[in-house]
């Protein structure tokens, strides 16, 4: 029977998941030290739990959320040359898609050949 | 949209005859050019002529899409069942065990001046056989989906 | 019995759900109850064979298997000049591999779309196709000819289009399933001349005796490109992966799952023909490299691409392109050192390992990210990204497999997809650092696009229009367990896996004398 | 140079079948394309299997020497046979495609991109 609880070897290096594991426990009972020092008193369905927001009334639920299009706009728009170039070339068009296979595997035949 | 009469007859008239020569061809396979797929496909053939004269829904009764599919997978069942009998009987997946077995289609090749001997082919015949029945049954199934389209708008799939 | 099946296994493998597949339309007709038994009663008697060969294959070493010969072992008859004409199965340990892939991937899958493809009609041409797409990839897998291999692909083709169209979806699935089909026609018929190519070479279409006489001649040479190109055409890398996204977004969720089994048997088709079929006679170098080249594109413009979507399929299926892209990044770099054994020992080897570990870790983690998506959609009927939120409050079982899966396509440990990676990483940098850095970064842009995700599906407060969203039904949450254990276990004991499982199927592959040897006998 | 011919023949269909492909709007046409393609290769597989003075493998008189092996054939009958169902699987995409979009130009059918 092998060892089940092997370190992963990589060459290189090795990692082992369950040293990571145990990281993750001892970081678990940690945090779970500090929530204890919490506020326990609270209850449910009281003002208590309601969004304090600087006594501003809580907006409509579907206004808090945001939606996925809003993530990341700085991210695309620093990346804008890219996409700009990246999101057209992919046209929906089949005879493109057919001309781009056949124009990689014709450049394909030329760099094998050539660099036999 | 029907054609004229002259075609419909002349369609009618051609049916048993495409019917009978796909059957022939499928059943001589192992002998003659040909085989399952191309009877069946002759048989196929004599459906569009019946189809394309005549308009689909007064093909629709007669030819039935149910028929036809339960036909294509009973094909394609004897087909592979055939292949699986020799797993069975012991041997390999797709063995010809009825080659020289002197039963159905089994005879053995005689040597010497003889006047031949035509079933000696094993198990090929049954699969031409099982290829006709599902050939006809799949090309019989895609011309009727293919014509029933013919002249309509917007059909629920 | 026993002996029976362990002989048989190879071809029970694709006898099973080719007759489950032509009898469910008669089975059918009984109950829809009767239909899911039986088909769910094929399945897995297919995964036991898959499992049963497997372990043969791994402790016994490859195991050939005849059609239509009187004994199944015999691979060249007496009366053929030393020439094996019949067609052959060759199962070595990556195509058993490959093959418990497909068959657990298959298994879960089943249990989900029993649940989830519940209200479509036409469910006996469904579970038909999907069996034949069993039957293909096992096919493609496990055979050992050439012209077998483009049959079973065509299969493959043929069922995956009619799936990926099976949801009209007001035309937008054909339209998928058409570009897609158009796209896989032209690649088969340009494997097929390839074939041709080998056939009118060396007279042979068996792949052991094709590579025993390999030459590398200037028609090899183009045969290689027509077949290779084809075929990364088909596994979805960029640029050739236009139908990919297309495909994936539009195909029910089950079946993306198996579509990116299906490419990866593709993927396969790929290192075996580049590793089997020739091997040392290559200029590895070249071919390694424009293998690494692909790759790297896929991963940098599928994660670029993906960042940005706002379906959520379409989304992941931009991921499965760039996850594509570790693979034959992993794969090429143990490609591109073949022949130089010093290199090979130090970290070719590992490189082959990780690409080939994660392909088993892609189809995992990916089909279980999918069947969530297809649960989500279940149950809120959109895929939108944007009309999403706050899902995380009613499906909290979805959410935690999906967590499980969007943290295994990160690498962040302890999932299996940080074991593969890890190994990627490691080993491509010893060959090339640059390759291992990009590869870096385009894991942290996968965490951040599904962090995207996550957010906008499950955080954020319960959306009016979603107040009476119920958990995905139990099989379909069934169908994602079997997916998200075996990713956990995978990551929390990695080196078994590889000990067991892929290093044999890594060997394997880069061994061609002892693939040559298993069917021709001799060395 | 004559005996070349089958495979000059060969590399203009598929020129001729993928340019068809590749420029043409038409669905229908495409296919068309698709199909002119499907013929070269297996033109090109039945050239291949061609020996010169090489008669059919039948249980005959004849020298078993100069018998050919039937793999070709068998092969571009597979092919046919395959090329069969897959022209009948995009014509039946474009019967859908044409009553659900009303249009069989591919400049239109793109309402999948990005």
């Amino acid at each position: 029977m092998m060892d089940l609880f092997a370190s992963l070897s990589t060459g290189t290096g090795y990692w082992n998941p369950l040293a990571w594991l145990l990281a993750t426990v001892v970081a678990a009972v940690i945090v779970y030290l500090i929530w204890r020092r919490g506020e326990s008193g609270y209850k449910k369905g009281t003002i208590q739990t309601t969004p304090f927001i600087s006594g501003n009334p809580e907006p409509d639920k579907g206004m808090v959320h945001i939606r996925a299009s809003n993530l990341y706009w700085g991210y695309l728009d620093a990346l804008k040359g890219y996409y700009d170039f990246i999101v057209p070339a992919h046209t929906g068009i089949v005879n493109d898609y057919v001309l781009w296979y056949l124009g990689v595997t014709a450049a394909l035949i030329i760099v094998v050949v050539v660099f036999v | 949209m029907r054609m004229s009469k002259l075609v419909r007859t002349g369609a009618d008239l051609l049916y048993p005859f495409a019917l009978i020569f796909g059957l022939y061809i499928i059943l001589h396979g192992h002998l003659t050019p040909g085989g399952g797929f191309q009877g069946g496909a002759v048989v196929a053939t004599g459906a569009a002529i019946v189809i394309v004269a005549w308009a689909y829904e007064d093909v629709a009764g007669m030819i039935r899409k149910v028929t036809m599919k339960a036909q294509e997978s009973a094909g394609l069942l004897l087909f592979i069942g055939t292949a699986a009998l020799a797993l069975g009987l012991g041997y390999a997946f797709f063995t010809n065990v009825l080659a020289n077995s002197g039963s159905l289609f089994g005879l053995s090749v005689p040597f010497g001046p003889n006047p031949g001997e035509l079933n000696t082919a094993g198990v090929i015949p049954i699969m031409n056989i099982a290829v006709g029945i599902e050939v006809w049954g799949g090309l019989t199934v895609i011309l009727l989906y293919l014509l029933s389209g013919l002249n309509k708008k917007e059909e629920g799939s | 019995m026993n002996g029976f099946l362990m002989t048989n296994a190879p071809a029970l493998l694709i006898m099973l759900p080719l007759i489950g597949a032509f009898a469910t339309p008669f089975i059918g007709r009984v109950s829809p109850r009767v239909r899911s038994a039986w088909v769910l009663l094929i399945m897995t008697l297919t995964t036991l064979t898959a499992l049963l060969l497997a372990s043969d294959v791994f402790l016994n070493g490859t195991q050939i298997y005849v059609f239509g010969a009187a004994n199944p072992d015999l691979a060249i008859p007496l009366d053929s000049g030393g020439i094996p004409i019949r067609i052959i199965f060759t199962v070595d340990a990556m195509s058993a591999l490959m093959q418990v892939i497909g068959a657990i991937t298959g298994f879960a899958v089943l249990l989900y779309s029993i649940s989830a493809d519940r209200i479509h009609s036409g469910l006996e041409s469904f579970y038909t196709l999907f069996l034949l797409m069993i039957a293909g990839i096992m096919g493609m897998v496990s055979t050992g000819d050439l012209f077998n291999f483009f049959v079973f692909l065509e299969i493959l083709s043929i069922s995956s289009a009619g799936l990926i169209a099976y949801r009209i979806d007001g035309g937008l699935a054909v339209e998928a399933a058409l570009k897609y089909f158009i796209l896989s026609t032209i690649g088969a018929m340009v494997i097929l001349i390839g074939i041709g190519i080998y056939y009118g070479e060396y007279n042979a279409l068996n792949i052991a005796m094709i590579a025993s006489r390999m030459q590398f001649t200037l028609l090899d040479q183009i045969a290689l490109v027509l077949i290779i190109a084809a075929l990364a055409m088909k596994c979805g890398s960029v640029p050739m992966h236009f139908w990919t996204p297309d495909a994936y977004s539009m195909a029910p969720s089950s079946i993306t799952a198996m579509l990116v089994v299906a490419s990866q048997a593709s993927l396969y088709g790929l290192f075996r023909v580049v590793f089997t079929l020739y091997n040392v006679t290559l200029n590895a170098m070249t071919v390694g490299w424009i293998i690494i080249i692909l790759g790297v594109l896929s991963m940098v413009v599928g994660v670029t691409m993906a960042i940005p979507q706002k379906n959520v399929k379409r989304l992941m299926a931009y991921h499965a392109i760039s996850q594509t892209g570790y693979m034959l990044l992993g794969v090429g770099v143990g490609l591109a050192v073949l022949g130089n054994q010093p290199l090979m020992e130090s970290f070719g080897y590992i490189a082959m390992e990780g690409g080939i570990f994660h392909i088993i870790n892609h189809a995992m983690y990916k089909g279980l990210l999918f069947l969530t998506a297809g649960a989500i959609f279940f149950r809120i009927g959109t895929y939108n990204l944007n009309k999403m939120g706050g899902l995380g409050h009613s499906m909290k079982y979805t959410m935690i497999f999906f967590i499980i899966g969007a943290l295994a396509i990160a690498g962040i440990p302890p999932f299996n997809g940080f074991a593969s990676k890890l190994m990627i990483y490691e080993s491509v940098f010893a060959f090339n650092p640059v390759l291992a850095v990009i590869a870096m970064v385009v894991s942290i842009l996968t965490l951040a696009s599904f962090v995207k995700v996550f957010h906008s599906i499950f955080m954020g407060p319960k959306l009016p229009e979603y107040e009476t969203v119920q958990e995905a039904p139990v099989p379909m949450l069934i169908g994602m367990g079997v997916l998200a254990a075996i990713v956990i276990l995978f990551g929390l004991f990695p080196q078994p896996v590889v000990d067991g499982l892929i290093a044999p199927a890594a060997h394997a592959l880069a061994d061609q004398s002892g693939y040559i040897a298993a069917v021709l006998g001799g060395a | 140079m004559f005996w070349n011919l089958p495979f000059i023949a060969v590399a203009t269909l598929s020129l001729i079948g993928l340019a068809t492909v590749v420029t043409k709007k038409n669905l229908i046409k495409i296919f068309l394309g698709i199909n002119i393609f499907e013929a070269a290769v297996n033109l090109f597989l039945i050239s291949l299997g061609y020996r010169e003075g090489g008669i059919a493998p039948i249980f005959t008189s004849a020298p078993s020497t100069d018998m050919v092996m039937a793999t070709p054939q068998a092969l571009t009958l597979t092919s046919i046979v395959i090329g069969v169902a897959t022209s009948a699987l995009l014509l039946s995409f474009a019967v859908i495609i044409w009553k659900k979009y009303g249009t069989i130009d591919t400049d239109q059918i793109r309402r999948l991109r990005e």
